[in-house]
């Protein structure tokens, strides 16, 4: 199984734990990822408002990027994955802006036909092509009695609905049974983290953050899977901050999905970027799984 | 002789007038169609003056034909016909043409609209001048009735036709009569309890001599047509010998293997492996459920055979097959409710204190598993605050678009027995509050008097996860209040989502064995939505109740009432006309190919090796012509739909394109 | 009146169910293109391919038979037979060199007056795509030749004076 | 009584029909006796111009075949209906066009572009094609003009009987003959031959019909007592008007319909092809479409060998041409 691959910024430094952890989990289970050549900024969630013609045709940028024999591109970090996916669409449904890109692309010797490439998120990879069996296969170290909330967020779910279900996304939950572990059903899966709000206005964003950590308290939560930087970024770092503001005091460790699921495939910590998080995990992951 | 042809154009009021114009149509018709002998075009020709302007035509002109141009066939066919025979010409020498529901009423333009017009008429007596006088075929009609489904729809149908003497056969599938409306506990909008209004229905059923009843047992196959049905039941196995067993009850008692009852405790209450749905179950008679009996699974036990004194408990009875021919067929199989799971966001099926409607009515009912108290699903603490979420897969795009018609008003019952029964807090989240029927209004005012709390908006989400101070250990109502114009939270103990009524899983199913068919949605489709709701396209099949569409009791009890009085009607006539539209062989012309034999769904052609020809059984025979279009030597001919009616409409209906081709080499085809 | 092409098009339409589609499209209102005439028969399974080509050679641009859907027809399988004629039918005409889109079978149950409106728009809008068909102007010959014949009975009628 | 004037013509037709008179055998002199040759074309001498000469109708009988593919063609037809009392579209040229009729596939530019020009074992280096006039230095030469369309000879002039067949049995000729003969003729415009289909004498054994895929003659060897159709082959005798005595299924060889459509029947393909649409024994349009894509590769040759020029739609679209003139 073979995929361009689009790491986007936020895996090369504070989501860099995502990107080592993604690496490894793809080579146990077999799936290809063949970086991007000379990929460039995905637009993340500022510059389509900024300007919509330039933010699509730098994203489009990427899709024209992908080689001729590769038709599927698959990215971690949700943003990515949601602007890609969205600038595909936007070229279908609209001809005369896919031509106006196709016009910028021109200029640096690239086209797109829309619906080339199908975008795909990572853990839809991993979920749905590599599947139950395989994954079942290869784990080697099972997450038994670690409790995981898994957090999806808005952008993976919505606004397109072929994921999973908008309102209430199993994908990572039965991933997560498959390795193992204990799912906490965690009711605010998929509301919002705050995004960005945390630069333009703290009391809301971190009222947000609160409702999440508080939810995954009362579910008894060993440790928070999430499969976007900026999620885990929000609810690992401020998580200090929030206990500040509300007078709480927090201290749930906050993971990428890939990381347990290297965790689950026998790679160690070491390679899956344990130690970056804010929150340490180490604590819980020793207490509750077998040496490591 | 020419036939001399009547031209009837209809106004129809403005229906028809709107759009086309008659009388220039009506003028056309005499210069330009060939053999019109008189073309009128008048207001109303449905109407007794129309009728006897044909009349007088056919005597005083000498018709020999008539063609009206008006509405549907499956309206007015009849009425036309009738129109004919009085008149003494024979009635299918006439033909509609049908130039308002395929014309004026979804023209754009009034031209085009004329000109189609024109084309179906020209068309209509090109194929009328070759029609054949024909006489419908009379066929007795079998006094019994058949009624599938024993709801209150079907018990009202089966008393009625009982009680004026004719014989019932009335089919249930689960082990007792009684349907949904047994497991209420009271009925909007009088609280009268439903087990004291519906068990002398059931018990009347079952002692009555005219009706044979037989529970836990389906309908297999249906075979025959109107007046003359052959019906296959299977009548599955109950484990229980019905002429011993006494309905003591011991069996049940000292059955060992306890299960959840997730039919008629809908999940909330268990019963044995042997069991009967409810105490005032009508047959008395238990059933073993096989799937859970020890004996059957694992080939130990036999207890309840051993409590058995009068030795009813039978282990190898098996399905039995009953064959029988009625007449007529009423459905009555009732609704079902929508799976509330579809909706995640509202929690049912993970949140404990979520419950649908039909779970809140064993709550509530005194015979249920809580015996009546209104408790949370851990069976103990009483709610101080309950929340009644209307239209859950109700008007709702991704689920069922129609409205159940009957929540609004259990939402206020259910209301009313909470604010009664514990003092709680309640809460109703609706979009419409729906009290169209005698005494509903009433009843919602008592229900504003008694405190009730009406949010009108619907539910975005219903949730554990506590933001707010007091939302602890709570469940929480996210919902937009469109009358204060903001978002809410409402935190509550219970929660009771009104499902909605849904058409029957295998509806369809049952539907093509009775050879109807289901609308969109899935609810049986009756012959006119407003004018004839319990009859079908196919004569001597009738549906009542819910199946034909979400309704509450009083309706459902109309309809039953409606459909016996439909088939009353078909018995006491005696015999029912079967459109003369049946196929015959020629067998001279029949080489015996026999390539028509494998045609017929209804085993109407028979090979007469002898003879080395194909026969038609007219009886048997429905006319559907399709052996016609099928036989390569041209032979077979479907009366009223034979080649040259049809070949001569086509040619009528072409009338302007053949004129403005121009023949080209001449053709003498 | 525009003077778009307006084709003629005759419709086969079975009594159960797209008949009652398009009684229903009529009680609705749902307005759509007036060019199908339509003609009522028993059962799409009635629909003999003569009439089709009957249809064609009087000069119809387009043909459309419609028919219960697949296991729901009323006399249970019969519009099984109508897939199999049609789609030797089909084969035939393009051998005939007749345009695919002239002859189109669709299926509408007796609840889908919308869907049975829809599909004549479409069917319509193709139809017109394809402009007139006007089958017997392929039977005409070409003038000049017709005049041969002519010329030459011209010819030979004075070789024709003979005493009665 | 004086003997009666017969004239036997033939047109666009391949002249089997007149060997098939000569197989009356000595009957021939029965004929002979009863009537005076005026034309035969093909078996004795006899001028257009005598035939021109005679009174209108003074011809007793026209035996007539082949159909109507050129002016000339169209000529003695017109002159043969003016001069005969009874004219008798003879065989299936005459009757429906037959193999000849087959051209109305194509246009005359296509058939004069195979003939003349582009057939491989052509040598017309100049791409010389007839013309209806040439001049030459004697004067200028007229040739019939070759129609784009061949009419059957029902299209061109009213024809008193048909008798199908190609060719005609001698048995059915003669009875025909003697039918004229004695007076005993079926009314007007009608066929001569029995209302009835190939199956009714052929001897083969029928069950029920269900047919999973048409086969090629060559694909499969059918053994001699089970109808051919249901062997998979195309059998055109349900549909094919009997008359022959099934002489083909009797050899193991399909029907292929040379006697034309039953009686009352308006076009012979369209009910061959519903007879054999129906008896496919599949309800998925996918699997009927490949089942007869790859059963009937020439649909039109197989379903309307004999009739394309009688049936309804009579010739193919000529779209592409009209599309350009």
């Amino acid at each position: 199984m073979k995929y361009a691959f689009y790491p986007g910024c936020s895996l090369e430094v504070n989501a860099a734990a995502y990107d080592v952890s993604v690496r490894a989990v793809a080579r146990v289970l077999g799936v290809e990822l063949v970086e991007l050549d000379d990929w460039n900024c995905c637009g993340a969630t500022e510059y389509f408002s900024q300007d919509e013609l330039t933010a699509c045709a730098v994203i489009a940028r990427n899709l024209a990027l992908v080689e001729p024999s590769m038709n599927q591109l698959t990215a971690p970090c949700a943003a990515c994955f949601l602007n890609l996916k969205k600038v595909d669409r936007l070229m279908a449904e609209h001809p005369d802006l896919g031509g106006k890109i196709n016009e910028a692309l021109a200029a640096g010797g690239l086209h797109y036909d829309p619906g080339r490439v199908r975008v795909r998120h990572l853990l839809e990879v991993i979920h749905t092509d590599v599947g139950e069996e395989a994954i079942k296969a290869k784990v080697v170290r099972p997450l038994t009695g670690l409790r995981v909330a898994p957090y999806y967020g808005c952008q993976v779910v919505r606004p397109y609905k072929d994921v999973d279900d908008p309102e209430y996304p199993v994908k990572m939950d039965e991933l997560f049974r498959w390795l193992g572990a204990e799912v906490v059903d965690y009711p605010v899966k998929s509301h919002c983290c705050g995004g960005h709000m945390t630069q333009i206005s703290e009391p809301e964003a971190f009222e947000l953050i609160r409702r999440l950590l508080q939810s995954a308290l009362e579910y008894d939560t060993d440790v928070i899977a999430c499969l976007c930087p900026m999620c885990q970024l929000n609810m690992d770092a401020y998580q200090s901050r929030v206990n500040g503001m509300f007078n709480t005091s927090f201290h749930i460790p906050v993971l990428y999905f890939t990381q347990l699921l290297g965790l689950a495939l026998g790679v160690p910590e070491k390679d899956l970027g344990f130690g970056k998080e804010i929150v340490s995990a180490g604590p819980v992951i020793h207490a509750k799984l077998a040496a490591c | 002789m020419a036939e001399r042809v009547g031209v009837y154009v209809c106004h129809c009021g403005s229906n028809i007038a709107g759009m086309v114009d008659c009388e220039a149509v009506a003028r056309w018709a005499k210069e330009n169609v060939s053999d019109v002998a008189v073309s009128r075009d008048y207001k109303f020709m449905c109407s007794s003056l129309g009728q006897a302007m044909i009349e007088e035509d056919i005597r005083k002109e000498g018709l020999t034909r008539v063609v009206v141009a008006a509405c549907s066939p499956h309206l007015h066919e009849k009425t036309f016909r009738r129109a004919c025979s009085n008149a003494g010409l024979n009635p299918y020498l006439m033909q509609m043409c049908n130039i308002r529901e395929h014309v004026s009423w979804v023209a754009q333009e009034r031209d085009p609209a004329t000109e189609k017009a024109k084309s179906l008429i020209s068309a209509a007596v090109a194929r009328v001048k070759r029609q054949e006088p024909l006489e419908p075929m009379k066929v007795g009609v079998n006094p019994r009735t058949l009624v599938v489904g024993g709801g209150i729809a079907g018990l009202q149908a089966t008393l009625e036709l009982a009680d004026a003497g004719y014989p019932v056969v009335l089919v249930e599938r689960s082990p007792s009569i009684g349907g949904h409306m047994a497991q209420f506990d009271k009925t909007f909008p009088t609280l009268d309890c439903s087990a004291c209004i519906l068990t002398p229905k059931m018990s009347e059923a079952y002692q009555h001599e005219n009706v044979t009843l037989y529970s836990y047992a389906e309908l297999e196959e249906v075979s025959g047509s109107v007046g003359a049905f052959k019906v296959r039941i299977r009548k599955r196995a109950r484990s229980v010998r019905e002429d011993l067993c006494t309905g003591c009850g011991a069996c049940i008692e000292k059955c060992p293997r306890k299960v959840v009852d997730n039919d008629f405790e809908v999940g909330l209450g268990y019963r044995k492996a042997i069991y009967m749905p409810f105490p005032q179950a009508v047959p008395k008679i238990p059933v073993i459920d096989r799937e859970n009996c020890t004996w059957f699974q694992r080939g130990k036990c036999r207890v309840c055979e051993k409590m058995c004194q009068p030795g009813a408990i039978d282990y190898d009875q098996q399905d039995e097959i009953i064959e029988l021919d009625v007449g007529n067929i009423i459905l009555a199989t009732g609704w079902k409710l929508f799976d509330c799971r579809k909706i995640p966001q509202y929690g049912y099926g993970r949140l404990a204190n979520v419950f649908t409607n039909m779970e809140f009515e064993r709550l509530c009912n005194a015979a249920g598993p809580t015996s009546g108290k209104i408790v949370l699903r851990d069976g103990k603490t009483e709610p101080r605050s309950v929340a009644i979420v209307h239209c859950v897969g109700s008007r709702d795009k991704n689920h069922n678009e129609h409205c159940s018609a009957v929540c609004c008003m259990a939402a206020l019952k259910f209301g009313h027995l909470v604010l009664e029964k514990t003092g709680a807090e309640v809460y109703s989240f609706y979009i419409d509050m729906r009290t169209n029927q005698k005494m509903y209004e009433e009843f919602y005012c008592r229900l504003l008097e008694e405190g009730m709390h009406f949010i009108r908006g619907r539910v975005a989400e219903i949730t554990d996860a506590a933001r707010m101070p007091g939302e602890e250990g709570k469940l929480i109502i996210q919902c937009e209040d469109t009358l204060l114009g903001r978002q809410r939270r409402i935190p509550v103990d219970m929660v009771i989502l009104m499902g909605a009524l849904e058409p029957q899983a295998d509806a369809k199913e049952l539907g093509l064995k009775c050879g109807i068919s289901c609308s969109m949605a899935g609810w049986y489709t009756e012959r006119h939505p407003k004018l004839d709701p319990v009859a079908t396209m196919t004569d001597g099949v009738f549906v009542a109740g819910a199946c034909q569409g979400a309704k509450d009791i009083p309706a459902a009890v109309a309809q039953g009432a409606a459909a016996a009085a439909r088939v009353m009607g078909m018995i006491t006539k005696g015999t029912v006309e079967i459109e003369p539209v049946v196929a015959s062989i020629d067998e001279e012309g029949c080489s015996g190919c026999r390539i028509c034999n494998n045609m017929c769904p209804y085993n109407a052609i028979e090979y007469d090796a002898g003879r080395n020809v194909s026969r038609v059984i007219t009886a048997l025979c429905k006319g559907c012509g399709t052996c016609v279009a099928a036989c390569p030597a041209g032979v077979i001919t479907g009366s009223h739909f034979n080649n040259e009616q049809i070949g001569a409409e086509i040619e009528g209906i072409l009338w302007d394109a053949r004129a403005a081709a121009g023949r080209g080499a001449a053709a003498a085809v | 009146m525009s003077e778009a092409f307006e084709p003629r098009i005759v419709g086969f339409l079975c009594n159960w169910c797209s008949y009652r589609a398009a009684d229903l499209a009529g009680i609705s209102r749902i307005k759509h293109a007036p060019n199908v005439r339509i003609i009522r028969v028993m059962c799409s399974g009635r629909v003999d391919p003569s009439f089709v080509l009957k249809a064609l050679a009087l000069g119809a641009d387009g043909v459309m038979v419609a028919g219960c859907h697949p296991g729901e027809c009323h006399y249970i399988e019969q519009n099984y037979k109508t897939i199999r004629r049609y789609g030797m039918l089909k084969h035939t005409l393009k051998a005939f060199g007749l345009e695919d889109d002239r002859v189109r079978l669709i299926w509408a149950s007796a609840a889908e007056g919308q869907q049975l409106a829809e599909a004549i728009d479409r069917f319509v809008q193709d139809v017109r795509r394809l402009g007139p068909l006007n089958w017997p102007r392929f039977w005409n010959e070409d003038p000049a030749r017709l005049a041969a014949v002519e010329k030459m009975a011209a010819e030979h009628a004075e070789a024709m004076e003979v005493p009665a | 009584m004086s003997k009666g004037k017969l004239a036997i013509y033939w047109a666009a037709s391949c002249g089997g029909c007149e060997i098939s008179i000569l197989g009356i055998q000595e009957k021939i002199l029965e004929v002979d006796k009863a009537f005076d040759i005026v034309l035969f074309p093909c078996g004795a001498d006899g001028k257009v111009r005598e035939v021109e000469k005679l009174p209108d109708k003074s011809i007793d009988l026209c035996l007539f075949n082949g159909g109507i593919r050129t002016s000339e063609q169209e000529y003695m037809a017109r002159l043969l209906r003016a001069k005969s009392r009874v004219l008798v579209a003879f065989g299936s040229c005459a009757h429906e066009g037959c193999v000849p009729g087959l051209g109305n596939l194509h246009t005359r530019k296509e058939i004069f572009e195979t003939n003349y020009h582009d057939s491989p074992s052509l040598d017309n280096p100049g791409g010389t094609e007839p013309h209806h006039e040439s001049s030459v230095p004697e004067g200028t030469l007229h040739l019939p003009e070759f129609y784009d369309t061949l009419k059957t000879l029902g299209q061109t002039v009213p024809v008193d009987y048909y008798l199908p067949g190609c060719p005609p049995e001698s048995e059915r000729i003669w009875e025909a003959l003697e039918a004229i003969l004695t007076g005993q003729l079926p009314p007007p415009g009608s066929v001569i031959g029995v209302n009835t289909t190939v199956c009714d004498v052929c001897k083969r054994k029928r069950t029920e019909k269900k047919i999973k895929a048409f086969k090629r003659t060559w694909e499969v060897v059918p053994d001699e007592e089970t109808c051919l159709l249901e062997q998979g082959l195309v059998c055109c005798g349900p549909a094919t008007r009997a008359g022959c005595g099934a002489l083909c299924p009797q050899v193991n060889s399909p029907c292929i319909g040379c006697y034309g459509p039953n009686g009352g029947v308006e076009d012979y393909g369209a009910r061959l092809m519903s007879a054999l649409a129906s008896v496919i024994d599949s309800n998925d349009p996918e699997e009927v479409e490949r089942i007869v894509r790859e059963g009937l590769p020439d649909p039109v040759g197989t379903l309307y060998r004999f009739s394309l020029a009688s049936s309804l739609l009579r010739r193919s679209s000529r779209q592409a041409e009209a599309a350009k003139a």
